[in-house]
């Protein structure tokens, strides 16, 4: 059977597969919504869904404008507040999976969401961390997803917003940090991280893309195993999630 | 006590070149009819702290009454940037100290309790520590665990002048109830030297009483109480309204050039004397009647 | 998750040796039928924390079930003292850690949060610092505020390996509602490895969905949920049940000698095999219902 | 006009003239209870009133067997948690007067509820702390009730629960604590403390007794001024309240 899918409907599959059932995910704005709920409507029905200003398991009525929108709060277990959530549960080193939307990132997985350009020179601000660099700092491991472009997948980022590790080997662990990424879903493959280095590392391709065109557009090499399959394509129930669910009115999936 | 007071009033017990921390996130429970007041009555060189960045500092630092921002980041979620603190911070109009949700939390948590300072994991091996430590060295420092030797970094407490808080229900002392996720408000209000609390509704003492549990901001921080139905226009309020898309997509047009900025607060700001003809101008009772919170949904 | 066990799978979870965290004040929400059911079960070696000593830990330690308490001091209300902990200090078959309140709630708040140090003013200059640096000089430390220079306690984190706690209402995941003040709770909850709730009434996950914002333990910090009514008596439940009088005076009665306190053991805890049993020994159906809290005043 | 009225009464009464209205006061166990209602139900309506266990503003029907018992919490306008008010409140700052009782007092203020005789040797172990330690330690100042016994106000007590002064002078100010104790109370006199020694200091002596009948039945010489006013006895709208509405089964009054 050949299914129709967007690249942003396979992001989300693909985030969805990364997590188990029983966990505690943290999840920040975007895809990792559509992601999460996903999973959670699928095989990981027991996940506990924490958002940072203060929200337990809701069943959101779509995925609204953002966190701020009532829409995703509907129907939670739990209201309370950021130390709550971001206290006594992530920085108290609680939280499984904290599940991320990046604009930049570099071959360790540092994420940069506070500025592009220059930062002793010109650039331009952007949304800062909010509550990403705390569950990057605290989580037991991090997933990143974001858009496949050169100028995206960077061998620096300008602004460390959100360590990944740091300057690889055990420079994280060093810095008194918990954790790291272990996965980074683009719109074009799936990447890991080598054990000992820390370099992202090329796990999948997207059915739609190659090889050559995912490493195109990187600003940097990722290791390459010799061999590289592709990425499970979404199911049709999971389609259906998705479309008739999680994101009827296409905010993150347009 | 009966600290009921006008907007006006309150606001004026604001002195220029005070540190205010909000009440909003993204674009619910904002301080709007607050920011517009101080803006109206010029008040200037505002320091503003809160969690994460929303509509009520944006409007703020866009008319120029802020000088400095301690804050998390921050956006309009879906409907935009916060445009005028990006510019500000682009071309060094604005001193913005940026931080994480969580440390900015923490700082509220330790002026809460009367802590000297504050451990916390975040920051570390990020530029946002990297340029904090270079914006001012006497914010942030590193500390040796006396148990177990490891280093981790402090915290200063944040110790606003006041806080504006955004509520549903409040009494005449302050008392009050906020319902839906409560962010980083409970711990502002504790940190901060007194609370001016804004609510949708003012309930009798009795009704405090009969649910203390719920009182989340006790009447003892609280200096003044504002009665003012939709305060937090065009942003939401759980339970009580729904942001005003269309209100809020004006304002993210009229972010595009001090022009436009300045014609928009000419039209909803300066050309308005006060909050019920602010309400009147984006359309009066048939407008916000259409906002109004489902009973159920509660939005 | 369905996590409804019943108290004895719940207590045969806890090794001897375990550190627990008890909900009680004083005689109010204390863990009575589970200290019944541990005494039963024969664990040892217990460390018992909590803010305020209770009836639920002078029992215990009566009954020869605890090694090692870490509390800030405690007494039976007007009905009188904690006479087994105190005797146990006294000939020193008990280690007792005595702090005041809020050094216990700061160590739990220290836990919860993930702090690994909490500075306090409390304590300094007393003989309960002394006497605490004496027994560990492990757990307690002095601290130079890095931003000022000045001086400070530093309390170590306080991680009991589980959390027993008695509510009203709760889920069968654990998400739980505690009515009238929380003292010390909430921190012992997220302070923990894990908890178990022990509810009064077990209600549908709807129903908590329709108020989350009174749900102050939620159920991913629970592995037992337990439902017990009357589980706290002869203490009080808030608006379940008003603490029985003839039964504590009995207890404080029984307090007096090794032999009175071994007749108590064997009516109340060994001579019955459960809960449900202990019940009809203490007067069944009636003397229950003469408890039940007026729903008006609460007890 | 001659009114009949116990020393516990007297006590209650000239607790309750100690405090201002719009203070915040923190209130333990026993005749202070009485005492702040009192003074709540009189002169000082915009009192707040605070139980360490989380307790804000309560109208109590009676004052119960203790802080455990609803009948005190009655009515309460925050019910809430230990950090909350013994955090939020009295380590903040913001608590005016701690108002105590206590087993033994010596003459700089110094408090113990936590065993009687030699802590190396035989002793009788009681209440211990609870929030009297913090509260004595954060409050702007503390008022303390107490028996007049000479085992009672000692010339050093055999443990320090609660600190008051400390070793007198600026101790207490150099072990980094604030206020300190400003009252004593007892059902002989009412003592305050020299602003340099901080030395217990005779303030005014109860009606029914005498200079000598205060000193003799203390264990240490407290200062004592040329002239030392009688205290002022309660009203009879003051006996009315406490014994019709404030403590109607003489609980503490017995």
């Amino acid at each position: 059977m050949n299914l129709e899918y967007t690249s942003s409907e396979l992001m989300a599959v693909a985030g969805a597969r990364e997590l188990s059932d029983g966990q505690v995910v943290a999840v920040g704005l975007g895809l990792p919504i559509v992601a999460t709920f996903l999973a959670k409507l699928t095989h990981a029905p027991n996940m506990t869904i924490l958002f940072e200003l203060g929200v337990i398991d809701p069943e959101p009525i779509s995925t609204g404008v953002g966190l701020a929108d009532p829409r995703v709060w509907h129907r939670a277990k739990v209201l309370s507040s950021f130390v709550d959530i971001l206290g006594a549960v992530l920085h108290k080193g609680r939280v499984d999976v904290g599940f991320l939307g990046g604009l930049e990132a570099d071959q360790y997985g540092n994420i940069n969401t506070t500025l592009i350009g220059d930062p002793r020179g010109k650039f331009r601000h952007m949304i800062g961390s909010g509550g990403a660099n705390d569950i990057a700092s605290s989580a037991r491991k991090t997933i990143l997803i974001m858009r496949h472009e050169a100028r995206k997948l960077k061998q620096a980022v300008s602004f460390i917003t959100s360590p990944g590790y740091v300057g690889g080997g055990d420079s994280r662990m060093r810095a008194g940090l918990l954790g790291g990424p272990s996965r980074v879903i683009t719109d074009k493959a799936i990447f890991g991280f080598d054990p000992t280095t820390k370099q992202m590392t090329l796990l999948s391709i997207h059915p739609s893309t190659t090889r050559e065109d995912v490493l195109a557009n990187m600003g940097f090499a990722p290791i390459v195993p010799e061999r590289v399959p592709f990425t499970e394509p979404p199911t049709a129930e999971q389609l259906r999630l998705i479309r008739e669910q999680i994101d009827p009115q296409r905010t993150y999936l347009g | 006590m009966n600290k009921l007071v006008t907007l006006a009033d309150a606001v004026a017990s604001i002195p220029s070149g005070s540190h205010v921390s909000l009440s909003g996130f993204a674009i619910t429970r904002c301080n709007m009819a607050f920011a517009r007041e101080v803006i109206r009555q010029e008040i200037k060189r505002l320091t503003i702290s809160q969690c994460v960045g929303a509509m009520d500092v944006d409007l703020l630092v866009g008319a120029g009454a802020v000088e400095r921002m301690i804050y998390g980041g921050g956006s309009l979620d879906r409907f935009g940037r916060l445009a005028w603190v990006n510019r500000g911070i682009e071309d060094g109009t604005l001193i913005a100290e940026e931080y994480s949700s969580l440390s900015i939390a923490f700082r509220y948590l330790a002026g809460s309790l009367g802590l000297p300072f504050i451990p916390i994991r975040s920051l570390a091996a990020s530029d946002l520590m990297k340029r904090l430590q270079e914006q001012d060295a006497s914010q942030i420092a590193t500390i040796t665990d006396p148990f177990t030797g490891d280093q981790w970094l402090a915290l200063k407490p944040l110790l606003p002048n006041v806080s504006v808080v955004q509520v549903q229900v409040a009494d005449e002392e302050g008392n009050a109830w906020i319902l839906g996720p409560r962010w980083d408000n409970t711990e502002q209000v504790r940190a901060s030297k007194r609370a001016i609390v804004i609510a949708e509704e003012i309930v009798s003492t009795e009704v405090i009483r009969r649910e203390p549990e719920r009182t989340v901001i006790p009447g003892l921080l609280v200096s003044h109480v504002v009665h003012l139905p939709f305060a937090a226009h065009p942003t939401s309020v759980y339970r009580a309204y729904d942001y005003d898309a269309e209100q809020i997509e004006a304002y993210v047009e009229a972010q595009n050039t001090r022009e436009s900025f300045r014609a928009y607060l000419d039209r909803y700001v300066y050309g308005v004397k006060d909050h019920w003809e602010y309400l009147e101008r984006v359309g009066g009772t048939k407008r916000l009647s259409a906002l109004r919170a489902d009973p159920i949904l509660g939005y």
